[in-house]
């Protein structure tokens, strides 16, 4: 099968990314949820930075010693998806704390009865 | 090794053991990193995934309590959703070029130049710094706004506000 | 030497702005400067707009590295013209948001909110200007952290979980969009957007630019809020702070469609989008389930607020139907009720802000009688309302009659039936305004209080005159939407 | 923690060359790994340690919240303003090469000049939200 074994870095990714999404979408946990969507993020980088790798290439710094570089732009790009993502993350955790102290509950069904059981009141 | 942490991510319930694997994940995928010749990425993984969000996790987790509710009890959806996009990319990936193939768009297109010229142009050997501060320097202009926007926000939304009623 | 510099400037002062808002900590002066920012950026965008109309586009090569190797800006006729509007809402929104913000957020939040909106509005210039697919990436980061931090800031409780909710779902988009733009990059080897048109047909790995273009669709409709994709935009609209609702609702999904627009017709091209994929066709049934449910479920809202962010989502689905038409005066429509969509809407949220302040409220209850009490801020909502629904001389009008051209060049006549079909519903959500603030006396719930404060008001009433002068004077809005239309058309390789 | 003697002079030892390694780390970023992020990171992982260690009022008055919210905007507007001086210097927004009238010392500057308005940036960040995090007490 020389399709799976060319690619299956892409595959690892892909199961990867899967396993994260699915955190986000099925769990009511809202902490939980950002911890699936850090996952789901990282599955990312691989599917960028894994291809740029060449076999008997080198980390891309040049030097005298060495010919073949392994592809540098993906790693910037990466770079700024990190920075991207834990500024969400932060983000997010600060609108969890906010909720927690709104609902005393940070999982989203009970969030949502409290709020139509506010509304009932109305 | 990877997917076992992640798949001890989804069945743990306790939200603290699922903080500490996912900074064993963090790391994992540093290392991974590391045997891609990824340095630079990799020890900002390590420092962020591991270091950073941990701490910040940790820290909500203190404010929030840290027992995760019985599991939806309809989990097909999602898992519906999530084999959707497995096909997708599995089916775009297949046609791109194999693992390590030195004639592949991305290594003979524009990246070329970095490697070749990065060091007479900006005098810099750390061709990832000469793209990073420089040819995309304005990318990571961006990159600083965004950590900047953050900032701001959970300043926004945690300062201790000397307000007169709580509003709800 | 300025003018050679404006693409540059047109996004890096608003984003200056913000970080010298902060610096400085006040809040009269953190106004001011965002006003200043705002209205510079919509001078810059004008200047652009009439530099391109007479020159063609214009390209800036960021840090003076050539394209592809750095960064470059881009401004064409379809970017200017959505430059001039997210630039003019911003610059509207600015003044107007001294006394909202005021009476709605305690005082040490002032600075920061004001700093906020630089940010979102840098971002949104920024993904609109960039011409590369990556840095489109971080500025539409820039954009959706800061609405994340707008929305959170309403006073409700309910805001807060709106705003995670967006938060998690246009993350998830963002991501896919990367997955989208991380595919084109391994078939191609650029991230430049004209350089991916160009090298895309010689593309040896075709499934993945087919993998990459669902992606982009996917994640981007997120953003936009195209149906089914929709479910964060209610809550966020309805809870967000008055003058951030009416700065999101006119500019933050007309970007996402202009992302979308750009990806369609400048990247992939019409010829794999609209030939060879059932694209069209599944964008004109989702537009149409959208126009039709979400105006029905917008008729049944008690709230005010809640009842135009469900129009919201049905006049994207008009937008998305000009999309899915893909013919010249489709394409027409769409850009030209991005516009019109934008300002009416935006007018409508400003409004709507003013009787929030005044009243307490948006609560069809407490709106019973209140002609009587705000009698200026009532016509400019009917007068709006009235563009929602396309009645001739608003600029709605403009937008739906190109539509039913669209969809007669088309060939698909039962659209146009359905266009001026949908537009009935429309009429009853604004009918039940009408009726509430006309027809009925003022019950015990109304407010008693006056008229919205003079500079609000005369902000909305800039941009009611706006949608009714749009709906006269069209050399302005058709003639860049169409030149916008061509462009695609026939950029297209 | 605070009592604990190993930990105070432990952390006093350590946090030293924490610092010294997030400089290292700063501006050898041209010659190996690293760069103005992870240097953020690391110095403001320092503080933390501290804050840790000593408690957070000791760390505040280390590191007051004034301070860390202007490293939060100053650094930012470092990097713009970089990007102007190549505007008024007369080449393009972020335009190194005229920094200085040898172009490769000039793109030196620029990257040198940037990196330090992101570290200033990160760390100002990182510790922010740490603070905010930590102020907050435990809610209900």
């Amino acid at each position: 099968m020389p399709a799976f074994a060319s690619h299956y870095t892409y595959w690892i990714t892909v199961l990867l990314m899967a396993a994260g999404l699915y955190i986000v979408v099925a769990r009511g946990n809202l902490v939980k949820k950002l911890i699936g969507l850090s996952i789901f993020q990282t599955s990312v980088y691989l599917l960028y930075i894994a291809p740029g790798k060449l076999i008997g290439g080198t980390a891309p710094i040049l030097s005298e010693a060495f010919k073949v570089y392994s592809n540098p732009l993906p790693h910037v790009l990466i770079l700024t998806a990190i920075v991207v993502g834990i500024a969400t993350l932060a983000l997010g955790l600060a609108i969890v704390v906010r909720i927690r102290e709104a609902y005393g509950s940070i999982e989203e069904d009970e969030i949502v009865a409290a709020d139509r059981d506010a509304g009932d009141r109305e | 090794m990877m997917v076992v942490t992640v798949v001890a991510i989804v069945l743990q319930r306790n939200l603290f053991s699922v903080v500490v694997l996912a900074g064993v994940y963090s790391f994992l995928m540093a290392t991974v990193l590391v045997a891609l010749d990824a340095v630079d990425v990799a020890m900002t993984e390590a420092s962020v995934g591991a270091g950073i969000s941990t701490v910040l996790l940790l820290g909500a987790l203190y404010l929030c309590g840290g027992e995760e509710a019985k599991p939806l009890s309809r989990p097909w959806l999602p898992l519906a959703v999530a084999l959707v996009i497995v096909g997708a990319l599995v089916y775009g990936t297949l046609g791109l070029p194999a693992f390590s193939d030195p004639q592949a768009p991305i290594h003979t297109h524009v990246v070329p130049r970095y490697l070749g010229q990065a060091l007479a142009e900006t005098g810099v050997p750390n061709v990832v710094t000469a793209v990073l501060a420089s040819y995309r320097g304005y990318d990571t202009l961006g990159e600083t706004v965004v950590v900047f926007t953050a900032g701001i926000g959970v300043i926004a939304l945690l300062r201790r506000l000397r307000r007169k009623g709580e509003p709800r | 030497m300025t003018l050679e510099h404006l693409p540059a400037l047109q996004v890096m002062v608003p984003l200056a702005a913000a970080p010298l808002i902060v610096l400085l900590r006040h809040a009269g002066f953190a106004w001011a400067l965002a006003v200043a920012a705002s209205l510079f950026a919509f001078g810059a965008s004008l200047a652009l707009a009439l530099e391109v109309s007479r020159a063609g586009a214009i390209s800036y090569a960021m840090g003076n590295w050539p394209p592809p190797w750095g960064i470059e800006y881009r401004v064409d006729a379809l970017s200017a013209f959505v430059l001039v509007l997210v630039s003019a809402v911003g610059a509207l929104v600015a003044p107007y948001a001294r006394r909202s913000v005021a009476a709605e957020l305690p005082r040490e939040q002032h600075y920061l909110y004001y700093a906020v909106h630089c940010l979102c509005l840098a971002g949104l210039l920024g993904m609109t200007i960039t011409g590369d697919a990556f840095n489109l990436f971080v500025f539409m980061e820039i954009a959706s952290l800061s609405m994340y931090v707008l929305i959170a800031l309403g006073r409700d409780r309910r805001a807060l979980l709106a705003s995670y909710q967006y938060l998690i779902l246009g993350t998830i988009g963002a991501t896919f969009y990367v997955i989208g733009v991380g595919l084109l990059y391994l078939a191609t080897g650029t991230l430049n957007i004209a350089d991916l048109a160009a090298r895309l047909p010689e593309a040896q790995a075709t499934r993945a630019v087919l993998a990459a273009l669902a992606f982009i669709t996917v994640g981007v409709s997120l953003k936009l809020a195209l149906f089914p994709l929709h479910l964060w935009l209610p809550n966020a609209y309805a809870y967000a702070p008055s003058a951030a609702t009416a700065f999101l609702a006119a500019t933050a999904t007309k970007v996402s469609v202009y992302v979308l627009l750009r990806f369609y017709f400048t990247v992939f091209g019409a010829p794999l989008v609209v030939d060879a994929l059932p694209v069209p066709q599944i964008l004109t049934g989702l537009s149409i389930i959208a126009i039709v449910s979400a105006s029905l479920v917008a008729v049944w809202q008690a709230d005010l607020k809640r009842l135009l962010a469900y129009s919201s989502v049905a006049q994207i689905g008009y937008i998305t139907l000009g999309i899915g038409m893909a013919t010249r005066d489709g394409l027409t429509a769409a850009v030209v009720h991005l516009f019109n969509h934008g300002i009416t809407k935006g007018a409508l949220f400003l409004l709507v802000g003013g009787i929030a302040l005044r009243a307490g409220s948006v609560d069809f209850g407490r709106l019973r009688g209140l002609a009587r009490t705000m009698p200026l801020t009532c016509l400019g909502v009917t007068l709006a309302g009235l563009s929602l629904i396309g009645v001739p001389g608003t600029a709605g009008f403009i937008s739906k009659w190109y539509l039913v051209l669209g969809a007669i060049e088309a060939g698909q006549a039962w659209l146009a039936a359905l266009v001026v079909l949908t537009s009935l519903i429309a009429v009853a959500y604004v009918w039940r305004f009408v009726e509430a603030a006309y027809l009925s006396e003022p019950g015990s719930g109304t407010a008693v209080a006056g008229e919205a404060p003079l500079a609000m008001l005369a902000v909305s009433w800039v941009m009611v005159a706006a949608c009714v002068w749009f709906g006269f004077d069209t050399s302005f809005t058709v003639q860049g939407a169409r030149r916008a239309a061509e462009l695609m058309l026939g950029a297209a390789p | 923690m605070k009592r604990e003697p190993v930990l105070r002079v432990v952390g006093k030892l350590l946090i030293p060359y924490m610092l010294m390694f997030a400089l290292y780390v700063q501006f050898h970023g041209d010659f190996g790994p690293g760069g103005g992020f992870q240097a953020g990171v690391i110095t403001a992982a320092a503080v933390i340690f501290y804050a840790l260690i000593f408690g957070l009022p000791a760390a505040r008055r280390l590191v007051p919240e004034a301070l860390v919210e202007t490293m939060v905007a100053a650094g930012a507007f470092l990097y713009m303003a970089v990007g102007f001086a190549g505007l008024v210097l007369g080449g393009n927004y972020l335009d190194y090469f005229v920094l200085d009238p040898d172009p490769v010392a000039g793109q030196h500057r620029g990257i040198f000049w940037v990196e330090i308005g992101v570290l200033v940036t990160v760390s100002g960040v990182m510790l922010k939200i740490f603070y905010m995090f930590a102020g907050r007490g435990r809610a209900v």
